[in-house]
């Protein structure tokens, strides 16, 4: 088992794309501000002085032209890495990613590939209030023909991102903008990468599975440490990849605590954890003991006022209180 | 083609004195803004107009305020100011309170009273600017004579929708004047890092659209050229495209504290000396409209006035926690809870 | 009961167009080729000779642009009516609609409404392939601040486009094409109107529910027939309105019937259908005798050649099979 | 600037012979589109390159097939078969059959070729622009000498996407021709209704890109001009902006039957006048490099080839039902069933 080094979310995110980069030319980054500005959540911090405007591109304001232009270079053979300033402003870009990006495969029936990865921060700051604070991963994991995964821990920022980048199909990497500075630790040793499409337990538990990804994961395991104090034995299922989803693990977990909730921040009503809970109340139905509970954003445009904007987003109290609600 | 003939001011010592008190409240006002953000007692993203200010005292002198449609990005304090939204309802938007303009569900990117005439306060870059047309085409669609002020930043003007817009403005003939707040950068990115040609104003001219550079920082001239502009508008109903050159002397916002990733200090020492204000107050002096003491009176009177703002607004209680839930909708309410 | 009058979806959609626009001069509509050319579907057809250009505006091919002004028409006051010319294409102005027209309400505190409806077709025609054959309903009714509705019937057509017209906030309304041709009856009243927000029972039955909503409810009446044969009693309830979504009558009819299919042709993965399975599974949870079963489309970008496209799109017999697998 | 002065021919007969075999060739194979099409043996959405052909022949031999990167819109068939797709594989796919050339899942309005350079066969107007700048951006970045040849229509040449792209072209020099084919309509939509302008060739202007409005009706003069632009481009790296102006004698697609919506007999008759096939005919017989009969046993020898295109496509199978699920990831399968 090889050692172990302690970092930043942000980080293992760096040390990634330091490393892919260096193994392939033909990996570049597009982005606006991550150059010479080092990227808004300085994610891109050290590229542009490293690898030059050419492999660092500076990007007018313009999500959908770049997008395609970057699809069009992995078209070619090239793998761009786009980063979104924020994932809010996909939704500029969403054409060039639904109908081009996912597709071409398909169309050309597997002639065309599109090795490209789109990154960046998902979910809500702090105060970026309506415009800024969009989840978007449940869209894109509607979509066939993109994979999409939603990393919680260091370990699996480094991971995934290596994995994201030589995967040969377009990849929606989504971050949360509360993770970065997170810390954690992860194996030293480069070759070191977690495939997409397998989700992880990280913390067994024999009472009830709180399933979720990204941030939410983080606040499981809050919550799981709260129920402990309750005599509650949580089962914290990190699903890390949304497209392909990984039921067998989830499904797993359901039928061996026969109690479930299922945690994300983007709006409750047609997010995908609807998805999720979905699938279980259907395929692990005769295994449940209670219903499938579900903790999801207020159904709100996110507000400014930080009162108002703490009410919108889950946190482990709101976790706490749906496996009560379970009884 | 790019104006600069400028024509010899006419503009009376009333009228002077109120461009000074304008410009020099919005810096007030603005600095106060950022104080209050390093204080924590404003968070996101808050953007200030320091540098700027003739641009918008230029073109708020310029039109029938209230009347007339105004709509811009989160860089919008000034714009609210000068049309005469309450500054109290501003500061209080900024501070997050329920007192704000948007009962503090929008913030310093989203202000907005349209009761003076003023649409936003939009966060997504070129978003807003089709939305401005559309405040155009009701005009024209109702047959009235208001006129539009559609402004955006330099980085916006590259964004697809602005050009779509300019298409069907062009095609349809509305009554709206399309203008760029060219303060030389995006966020971190130099303008001729954004734009093939940096100069912007050229961008009309495909789709038949009367298109000029401005100054924007003399507020004298940018009055007159405002003036003009929004009047032959308002009577040909033509849609107009302005590049109004100007330069913000603060961070890109408030949360931008390293301005030197992408320009120098001596550049922005060099710009301190096209300041709006510092050039104002020499033709003040030059023309003996006013004197040094009455400009430190003004100062301080100013000063004053954005404190006891500040501090009506800072008095002002947060929203309930129940308001989250209001006027998502006009007649329903949302499914509550997690 | 006032008399009725026979006609098709599409002939529905335009009586009750004319009718509003007669009603209000603030209505106008907007859309490609919708004027002289009397739009793809033909719904605008015989509008601009009677209105002329300025109240049935062509537009250029710019979906966000012309969007984006008629949201901005919608705040000073006027009442847009917008026509995708296929839902699809609305992907290329969701930042409009989804960052602007959604949101305008909620951001300025209540103070600017925006009384805007997009519609349009929405789902497959007929081998459009990939590109143009997508559902978005799904999307549009995870976010708050818009409505969403997708009716099913000739005049649930009539009636609930006048309910959208006159509505003061955003409206999205989704038309299948599949259903323009279809006959019908509507009442003989300019008054009537469905209001939104209110499922309906097509069919009443005993033994399961089927629930769906736009062409999908018409798939679940062909099933109910055949399931009628095998001596099984199903009960049709057309969802109609998506967001809000009247779960209580959804929920008597399950809590009723204790079995349930959800019908929906977007992609089965993440696709709204979804949401109402996990409501049903959680708030049903001590009626349901067999878990919610779903039908949705193939989680496959649409192919062109028909007998692969055929695959994609539920039919009744999947609906059946689905009900038999329930057991 | 819009360019007109035509140069003296210097095509060799045999060259000119193969011009006028290409355009009858598309000519024909569009044709009998149209038949397999009303006979109900294609559907969806299907259009034909009528009227259009000097345009794409023009171009086609102006660059080096196979190496330099071609992409369009829905209206492909032509290009494709001028880059030497195999036109049995482009009747399949047309007529939704596993020889096809995306095995019959793409459709008329996605041919894709890339081992000849073509990247499609694009259903949203204006969506592939920015993925052909994407394509030249490869050859920048590889240092290759590849030229880009981006085709769009005159609508799409409105759609937002398209402007942000030419920025980003001129902006970062990269090696790529857009060319917009303007057949005077975007489906039922005249050119002065959908453009503020209809000079469209002037909308590279201000993004420093040079651009010129040329005939592609004349398929030598449009050969000539191709060529020029095309060897600039691989030389100086930088991006072009063409309007080549054109005409559909079709209707917008096969499923447009109604073309008097928007244009009158008249018109089309007038139309008829620039047919690009009969004006090279005029040529041949001025030069006496072919004659009547020498033609019509042209003519007869590619409707023949046609025919026999047709029927073998025709004999090929549909797809079988599994392959829906394949080729949606080049690693994975998606999960099967309703
Ligand atoms: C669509 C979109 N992309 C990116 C951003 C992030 N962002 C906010 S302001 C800004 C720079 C805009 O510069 P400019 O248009 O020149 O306006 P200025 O801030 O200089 O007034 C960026 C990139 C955004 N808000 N929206
Ligand atoms: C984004 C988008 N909007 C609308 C359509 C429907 N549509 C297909 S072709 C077309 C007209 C395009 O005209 P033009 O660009 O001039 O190309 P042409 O068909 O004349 O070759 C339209 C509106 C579409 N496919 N994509
Ligand atoms: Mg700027
Ligand atoms: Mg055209």
């Amino acid at each position: 088992m090889a050692a172990t080094l302690e970092m930043t979310y942000r980080e293992a995110l760096q040390k990634s794309l330091y490393e892919e980069m260096d193994l392939n030319a033909d990996i570049f980054m597009m982005g606006e501000d991550i150059g010479r500005y080092e990227g808004t959540f300085k994610v891109t911090k050290g590229f542009f002085p490293k690898y030059g405007h050419r492999r660092v591109v500076d990007t007018p304001i313009t999500e959908a032209g770049f997008t395609g232009m970057a699809i069009g270079a992995a078209m070619a053979g090239l793998r761009p890495v786009v980063e979104f300033m924020t994932m809010s402003f996909a939704i500029l870009a969403l054409d060039q990613i639904i109908n081009h990006a996912a597709k071409v495969h398909y169309m050309t029936n597997g002639v065309v590939k599109c090795p490209i990865v789109i990154r960046g921060p998902g979910g809500a700051a702090k105060q970026l209030s309506a415009q800024h604070s969009h989840s978007l991963e449940g869209w894109f994991a509607h979509v066939p023909g993109l994979k999409v995964v939603a990393p919680a821990t260091c370990e699996d920022a480094y991971g995934m991102l290596k994995s994201a980048i030589r995967d040969d199909n377009p990849v929606i990497f989504t971050e949360n903008p509360g993770l970065y500075a997170m810390k954690g630790s992860i194996p030293d040793d480069q070759s070191f990468s977690v495939p997409i499409g397998k989700a992880n337990i990280l913390k067994e538990g024999k009472d009830i599975s709180l399933i979720g990804y990204s941030r939410m994961t983080q606040v499981n395991l809050l919550a799981a440490e709260l129920l402990e104090k309750d005599g509650i034995d949580a089962e914290v299922v990190d699903v890390r990849s949304l497209l392909p989803l990984d039921t067998e693990t989830i499904y797993a977990s359901v039928r061996k605590t026969h109690r479930s909730v299922v945690v994300y921040e983007d709006w409750r009503s047609g997010g995908f954890g609807a998805e999720i809970a979905a699938r279980i109340a259907e395929d692990c139905f005769d295994h449940l003991d209670a219903p499938v509970g579900r903790v999801g954003g207020l159904n709100v445009p996110m507000p400014y006022a930080r009162n108002l904007e703490l009410q919108c987003i889950p946190d482990e109290n709101d976790v706490v209180a749906a496996v009560r609600k379970l009884g | 083609m790019a104006k600069s003939a400028v024509k010899k001011s006419t503009e009376s010592p009333a009228e002077l004195e109120q461009f000074y008190r304008d410009m020099l409240f919005i810096r007030h006002f603005e600095e106060k803004c950022n104080v209050v953000y390093r204080q924590g007692k404003a968070g996101g993203y808050m953007h200030v107009y320091i540098g700027m200010e003739a641009l918008a005292v230029g073109w708020m002198n310029a039109i029938r305020k209230g009347d007339d449609y105004v709509i811009t990005a989160y860089r919008d304090h000034a714009h609210a100011l000068l049309l005469g939204t309450d500054p109290v309802k501003v500061m209080a938007e900024v501070m997050g309170r329920k007192a704000g303009t948007a009962g503090g569900k929008g913030g310093s990117m989203h202000i907005y009273d349209p009761d003076n005439g003023f649409y936003g306060g939009w966060g997504i870059v070129g978003g807003h600017i089709p939305l401005g047309a559309g405040l155009a085409f009701a005009s024209k669609y109702r047959g009235d004579d208001k006129v539009t002020l559609n402004f955006m930043g330099d980085g916006a003007a590259n964004q697809g929708v602005v050009f779509e817009t300019l298409n069907m403005a062009g095609l349809w003939d509305l009554p709206c004047i399309f203008i760029i707040e060219n303060n030389e950068f995006a966020m971190g990115t130099r303008l001729e890092y954004h734009a093939a040609d940096p100069e912007l104003w050229k961008r009309g001219l495909p789709f038949d659209i009367k298109s000029v550079r401005l100054d924007g920082m003399d507020v004298v001239q940018m009055k007159k050229d405002a003036t003009e502009i929004v009047e032959e508008v308002r009577k040909t109903g033509k849609p107009y495209w302005v590049e109004v050159m100007t330069y913000r002397y603060s961070g890109h916002g408030a949360a931008d504290n390293d301005r030197q990733l992408y320009r120098t200090k001596e550049e922005e020492q060099k710009a301190w000396e096209r300041d709006p204000i510092g050039r104002l107050e020499k033709l003040l002096l030059d023309r003996n409209i006013m004197n040094r003491e009455k400009m430190e009176a003004i100062d301080a009177e100013l000063v004053d006035r954005v404190e006891k703002i500040y501090e009506e607004a800072d008095a002002s209680p947060f929203p309930d926690l129940e308001e989250v839930y209001d006027n998502i909708y006009s007649d329903m309410d949302p499914e509550k809870g997690h």
